[in-house]
């Protein structure tokens, strides 16, 4: 057992490591993702008993067990529903779930969407690798058509699921992409989830090197990265590749094309990234495979959170009608007396 | 309709006669029936609310279609609302009514052959026409047609003396009929003597927002009453005086209710949050509405996105450190097995209300049944052992649900609690308790870092500490794989796993020891023993006591714990030569009981949909004993 | 039963009726939804046992009853489920779901996004009167924030879900939405529906009169509707009010706003509405309060159906491998011979 | 290691003599054990493949961990593969290994106490470095501290030997170093004069898209099989004759896979075609696999998004026609108990197999348990009778799957099929049966509307005819809601719904006139009957004729029919003084048969996630016999 922390004393990234071995295999993206989670919480200023990690099943599920804080290991699929339950009796902690693409997309995706549109105050981290892992390798919700796997021998047919167009047509207040081997910008999201006070949805492109090694290869590999991966930045314009000669342009019936700097195209003619503008950070999500893959923020918005609603709630009840009175309750309605 | 005194409760036709004569009796069923949309159930439960306050103990049974307002006139739209109310204690909502007051044929058709002889029939006239009568399957007018001699007929024009009566309101044709029921309800309240003022004053608090709704329907009430007090065709009012229930203050509770109340006092005692989670259902969705009006207690309740939300949001409110409770039906029960298991594997308290309807699927969503009783201990994958309860009445429900969240926190354990469609919605009159006289429920969450482990048990109810997430030094993780002994860590240790398979079970069966002596109704030892569990209870009392007197040898044990099964469960068995086991299913409980006490027991068993009624039982009894 | 229909025999309402007496409420917006079904249903010349509707549970989805067509009144929110199942294996057959905003979004939400996503080829009706009718009045995820309902006593706090942008973000090949009194609406929107070649997913905006009487009041009454009832037709501007003096313009940050025809605004100013463009799609589908509620077909492209695909993909396997032998199977591997 | 003609095993050590000394055994067992990493199952499964195709008689028990590759080194992390095999016919993997095969030092760790006294093991002593042993909790190295002196020990280092064997193909050392466990797995080959061809064989065709690795494995696993040869360190070669087994062609054959063949065999006698709707879940994902590569048959295989998704499909695609499976273990099954209940009500065929793993709730996944049995039967609201199976072996799920498929179609019935791990990841010795073996299963759909009722019934068999939607003029609804008797339309009625809930229960119970009669291993009558059902019948057999030759007066009843039971059971139980329910739960048969048969059967548990042992359950029935 781990000994009493204080607030007042800084914590380091040791302190959140559980005395469990690490049991993801060799070469698993998942290490970069916990690594640079035990990274960023000192930084935070969270004492270590306030966080609970909670998941459902799956090989990124795993990630309770090696987070020194509370944790739970819970049901495939349903980690946003015990999560919310969670953070509404205890508004007073930080509460983070790991899913997988199967476990948040395929059997909990409705509970996934019922989080982001009641925007409860958790920070969802939805491991991406486009694969079932700890089965050993069946097709995923966001697994790309065709694809061959042990449940599919002659390729799948159904067409994926865009965890972030999902998530935006959930209304998702916060909304983001990131991928393991990006350690900083990982931290960077991070921070940004922890800071976001409703539903935070973080999608994290995620290496299964037994399963599906490489699926993220050109947007991760510092070989193909600058082509294929573009940097959100709110306020920015779209700007990608070696020399950042590329951007991203709207046509006038909205659809995005790609442009070449220089040669006659202004930089202030490129699309400027706007985290609150929903059309934006849906056109982004659907760029499609010609275009880069967007990583950083599309979407972050303030609206109420439900914990706050409900606590609300409680508390103005209390104030209008006072404490509750078992007696009176007890008594509602009509009643007699009998000597 | 038992009268006093012997005299006989026709009416005298004598016309001259102005002063009604008064007549008292012991006992009287009423059944108010009509379409869905007649408002039979409003009237069926302020009559109830009426005479309850009036002092008579009651028991009643609300009997209404699935659909919301089925087609006017049609035989499967007809809702009815049963009243027994007596000068003495009563158990049943009666076998056969006395009293049928029909807005319509199809109410009628489908509710006199239960009539007693000789009993009273008041009917809408107004609804008795050709379409109507069609719709309800009659070739003639029954009222007219003089099949109904062996009756007291009382036909009227309810629905336009309704209407003259709100005539002055203008109000909407639509509206102003709506008004009948109350009409219904005056001209009955007169005719039983029963206080109209406990309705007005519902009124009155129902409609606040719309005055001219008020007004309307107590005029109707009011109108109804008067009519019975002058009108020459009632020559007699009778009267049913209070019964003689331990003096305190009451109410009138459904099983409903009495569960609500009965979680939230059991949480303030625990000085503990209580989180519901809950997802609709027909017929838990009351105790829903009832806890959302507790927002000034510590109560948190949730409208999830379905069943598995639900109970998946009550599992992490108790991990947080609330009592986490969820209440259902069969439909939605299967969907919660999955969280209860891991529940059962991360040893937090948690309850789970399953307000039992007929089925299997969707069944008959609005009819009772106890046919979950098997489903409740052994729905879950592998060896998953969960305590199992069952209130007897609507008014123990309270005290049921109070004992479930007890042994939940005490033991660290789910708790199962059955009630069903009959208690839910039936109502009888409640002793208010003194919230002094509720027992303390103490909740200890550890927060001592010094030798914690996660695992670590009570010695003797084996159950592990609770600790609230946020207390500093005991960070750990729980979780749904096996688990090793003390530490709780991932184990695949074959015999870890069967250590700790054992230690749940034994956990469960430890509360065995904490639950008090199973009462036997009639003589220790005999010919038959009756075993029942749940919403029966009424029903075999009745019927047992009914036979006792007859001096017949027969005992009665109900079973308010299902799992574990009381200890001296055993020796009660043994002690009579035949036994009976009485249940709305095929035979649950039975199963149980042959398998555990190797008695040859029977079962008596009904799957209608509808309660036992005390005619079924004692036949039933009567064949065991001489079979 | 039924006699035997050919496809000759030109039907008529009448066939539709199914001997059972339909059971909702009086004034009940779903009897019109019924009817127009009816209505429709002879004009597409298909024989009457092709046809199969799928339900869930709820007021909504006692539809197949009334229906003398096949039918399947199911589990409360699986009715996608089961019609993939059935459309998979009889691809010849035409396949309904009626559902309800609770069967639909809350407990059945995750099929419907899954449905959609795949493509599989059924139509979906989704009654949507903002409440739960059979159940007796508890608010639905389409409820509005703040309504008080027999479970929300204090006012519900859920930020509701919006269908069509669920639908979108699913990346559903049919969108539309119509409404219970829009009888020549409703019978277009079914026929499109029927002609399209994968998931169609209609929302149809529904009174409940007993439980939410007047929830899309503004949107259907013909005194209200001029102004908050906007008509999408493809290729045509968006215009509305009484006059048809309103039209929709996109400002530049690709936020809408509503103009005045007329003093300096040109109607080629104003938003072309074009069914196969998705950022337009999910512009309109959350154009917000002070805008117009549009009705009509918001999106409508061509997709591979799933059932095509599974289809084609055992036909090209039985060309390839030819029909399947059982002894061939039975001898994969090695094998040996015990004399 | 029972050697023949009594001369000892151990090699001499003469270093001058060449040609190697043969032996023939009649039985061994071997464990091969590592890192999960390092293709242990692989190794086992070729070997098996390589000594079935020898001709011998084979059990095997593959036990691996949930993680894919938990880190190397931990004792967590070792996998295992035991295979029995014989020249005469075996029943269970063997309880003690006659040799090990071992990785390194944590694979001795956790299976060292196993090997009999005096086995073989072979250590690749690579891995036995400082880092491993002390992951491994050694102090010292056993191949070197003298502890293991009482076995016969061959320290080799097998990584070097198969770098080198491999060295010209330029691998990667990462790549090169995988091949070591066929270097290991021909020195076996070798040892025991099994034919490496078949591996060779399977080798390429699994490597086929990458010939370098063809290459370097095959290299590999000649190298070890020339190795064993030529070292001096293997003086006895050993042999096992192939088993006597019924003439005819053989495979070997996983209960996963035999399962998938069984229900695509099924379909096509009944020439429907099939449609699995399936959701992955250890250890039940392996026949979703096997089935989705049978897509030139009638197949249609569909991942669903959840079980509930995936059994609804399924109900669909039987209300559409189709064989209507879907396959899962228990946290998966828990999920489709309300689409169960509905296809009980719809009376609708639909077969769910349910491949049982250690619980409750994750449990232990990879690990074999049988206490899903009364979920099975109990596991729905309200009384939902369903058809239960289990097979007995490997093999015998082809049989059992068929036979799942008659009776669903025949009864218009769910059929859970009730497999588990150690069924489904074991594999024995298959006679491949002639197509024309198979019996036909005659489905009838109806197309003729005359006189035609939804739910008129079979009077032999009590089930409903099965209409395909796009028939003309059967047009008709289904569904949930309770159906009225003939008609099906929606009904509240009380005694209706009693009717009907008593005809699917007739139903079900009929099926046990279409069920052939229970075989009594032993005799027919005596002290002790054992009864089992499911995958401890291997073990079970063992331990009751090895008790039989000593004398003991035992026999065995092996349950096929779980539900119904089978009508002669009642008999057979009457005619013993004892009887004993082997199950691995806590006692969820014995329970099922104390309450039908009231006789005071006792229990033989475990729930350890592993098989019986021969020796437990010998123990465990003579203490019954003499307590
Ligand atoms: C109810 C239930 N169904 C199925 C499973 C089996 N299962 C465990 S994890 C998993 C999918 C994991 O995929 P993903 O969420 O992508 O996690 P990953 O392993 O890829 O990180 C499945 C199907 C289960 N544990 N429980
Ligand atoms: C598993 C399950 N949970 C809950 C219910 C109860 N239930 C029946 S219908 C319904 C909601 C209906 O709302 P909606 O889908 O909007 O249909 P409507 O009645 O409004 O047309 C609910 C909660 C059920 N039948 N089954
Ligand atoms: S299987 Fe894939 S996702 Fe799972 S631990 Fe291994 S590498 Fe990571
Ligand atoms: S309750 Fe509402 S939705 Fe249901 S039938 Fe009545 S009016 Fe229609
Ligand atoms: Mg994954
Ligand atoms: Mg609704």
């Amino acid at each position: 057992m781990s000994e009493v922390t204080t607030p007042e004393a800084k914590l380091t990234r040791k302190d959140f490591m559980s005395d469990q071995e690490v049991r993801w295999c060799p070469g698993c993206g998942d290490y970069s993702i916990l690594a640079q989670m035990q990274k960023v919480l000192p930084e935070l200023g969270i004492p270590r008993e306030k966080l609970v990690f909670i998941s459902g099943i799956g090989c990124s599920s795993r990630f309770p067990y090696y987070m020194n804080t509370y944790g739970f290991h819970s049901i495939h699929g349903r980690a946003p529903a015990i999560a919310t339950g969670l953070k509404i009796a205890r508004p007073d902690l930080h509460v983070w779930v790991a899913t997988g693409d199967g476990d948040g997309l395929s059997i909990g995706g409705n509970h996934l969407i019922h989080a982001l549109r009641r925007n409860i105050d958790i920070n969802i981290l939805l491991f991406n690798n486009r694969i079932y892992g700890l089965t050993k390798g069946q097709y995923s919700p966001t697994s790309e058509i065709g694809k061959v796997t042990k449940s599919t021998p002659f390729g799948s047919l159904d067409y994926p699921i865009n965890p972030i167009e999902i998530a935006l047509g959930a209304e998702a207040t916060f909304v983001a992409r990131t991928a393991d081997v990006e350690t900083k910008h990982l931290q960077e999201v991070f921070k940004r989830a922890h800071e976001h006070k409703g539903s935070a949805f973080i999608e994290i492109l995620q290496n299964c090197n037994v399963f599906n090694d490489g699926a993220w290869h050109l947007v991760t590999d510092r070989t193909t990265k600058t082509d294929h991966q573009l940097v959100l930045e709110h306020g920015k314009p779209l700007i990608f590749g070696k020399q950042r000669e590329k951007g991203i342009r709207l046509k006038k019936n909205m659809t995005p094309e790609i442009v070449k700097l220089g040669d006659g195209v202004d930089p202030s003619e490129l699309l400027i990234h706007d985290e609150t503008n929903p059309a934006m950070a849906y056109i982004l999500s659907r760029l499609g495979p010609r275009f880069p893959t967007p990583i950083g923020v599309f979407r972050a918005v303030r609206r109420m959170a439900y914990d706050e609603g409900v606590n609300a709630q409680v508390e103005s009840a209390r104030k209008r009608l006072g404490p509750g009175n078992l007696e009176a309750v007890f008594s509602r309605g009509d009643t007699w007396v009998v000597e | 309709m038992t009268t006093q005194a012997g005299t006989p409760p026709h009416p005298t036709q004598d016309p001259i006669q102005v002063r009604k004569r008064h007549e008292e009796l012991e006992e009287v069923v009423v059944r108010f029936a009509g379409d869905s949309g007649d408002g039979m159930q409003l009237a069926g439960m302020q009559f109830t609310n009426e005479t309850a306050v009036a002092g008579t103990d009651i028991a009643t049974l609300p009997d209404f279609p699935a659909e919301i307002r089925a087609p006017a006139g049609t035989l499967f739209g007809v809702s009815g609302f049963q009243v027994n109310f007596s000068s003495h204690d009563i158990f049943t909502p009666g076998d056969n009514p006395d009293v049928l007051v029909m807005m319509n044929p199809a109410a009628l058709k489908m509710n006199l052959q239960e009539l007693k002889p000789n009993g009273i029939i008041i009917a809408d006239t107004a609804e008795f026409n050709e379409h109507n009568l069609k719709k309800a399957g009659y070739e003639t007018n029954p009222l007219e047609d003089g099949s109904l001699t062996q009756y007291q007929v009382f036909p009227l024009d309810i629905t336009s003396m309704t209407l003259r009566a709100v005539e002055e309101l203008k109000l909407s044709v639509k509206v102003a009929t709506r008004c009948k029921n109350f009409y219904a309800l005056g001209l009955t309240s007169w005719l039983f003597t029963r206080p109209i003022e406990p309705t007005i004053r519902w009124i009155e608090k129902r409609f606040k927002k719309t005055p001219e709704l008020v007004e309307a329907n107590v005029r109707a009430l009011k109108a109804g009453y008067h009519f019975g007090e002058t009108a020459e065709m009632f020559a007699v009012q009778y009267e049913v005086k209070p019964a003689r229930l331990t003096p305190g203050k009451y109410r009138n509770i459904t099983g409903n209710t009495a569960t609500a109340l009965g979680f939230v006092a059991a949480a303030e005692r625990a000085g503990v949050p209580l989180f519901l989670g809950s997802y609709p259902i027909t017929p838990a969705s009351d105790i829903l509405h009832e806890m959302a009006s507790f927002k000034n207690f510590h109560v948190y309740t949730f409208q999830a996105e379905d069943e598995i939300a639900a109970v998946g949001s009550a599992l992490g409110a108790a991990y947080g450190g609330a009592i986490g409770i969820c209440t259902t039906s069969g439909p939605g029960m299967l969907l919660k097995q999955e969280t209860i298991n891991l529940a059962v594997m991360v040893e937090l308290p948690l309850i789970i209300a399953n307000i039992q309807r007929a089925g299997p699927s969707t069944g008959m969503p609005t009819k009772t049944e106890q046919a979950d009783l098997l489903m409740a201990l052994y729905g879950r994958s592998s060896e998953s052992p969960v305590v199992v309860l069952a209130p007897a009445t609507p008014g123990e429900c309270f005290s049921m649900a109070f004992e479930a969240v007890r042994i939940a926190t005490k033991y660290m354990v789910p708790v199962i609690y059955l009630s069903d469609g009959y208690l839910g919605n039936g109502a009888e009159p409640w002793r208010i308790p003194q919230v002094s006289e509720l027992p303390q429920i103490h909740v200890q969450f550890r927060t001592d870092p010094e030798g914690f482990q996660p695992y670590l048990r009570d010695p003797e109810t084996l159950s592990r500490s609770w600790v609230r997430p946020g207390t500093p030094g005991l960070e750990h993780r729980v979780g749904g794989l096996a688990k090793e002994d003390v530490t709780g860590h991932v184990s695949y240790d074959p015999l870890n796993n069967e250590r700790m398979v054992r230690l749940r079970a034994e956990k469960v069966a430890r509360v065995a020891m904490d639950i008090p002596p199973t009462d036997v109704r009639g003589d220790p030892a005999g010919e038959l023993l009756v075993i029942g569990w749940g919403s029966t209870y009424g029903s075999i009392v009745e019927a047992v006591e009914r036979l006792r007197v007859q001096g017949t040898s027969v005992s009665h044990v109900h079973l308010r714990y299902l799992n574990p099964l009381p200890p001296d469960l055993k020796d009660i068995i043994r002690r009579f030569e035949k036994v009976l086991v009485a249940e709305l299913n095929m035979g649950q409980l039975l199963k149980i009981i042959r398998a555990e006490y190797l008695v040859d027991a029977k079962g008596v068993n009904k799957i209608q949909g509808q309660p036992f009624k005390v005619g079924e039982l004692m036949e039933k009894m009567q064949e065991t004993l001489e079979g």
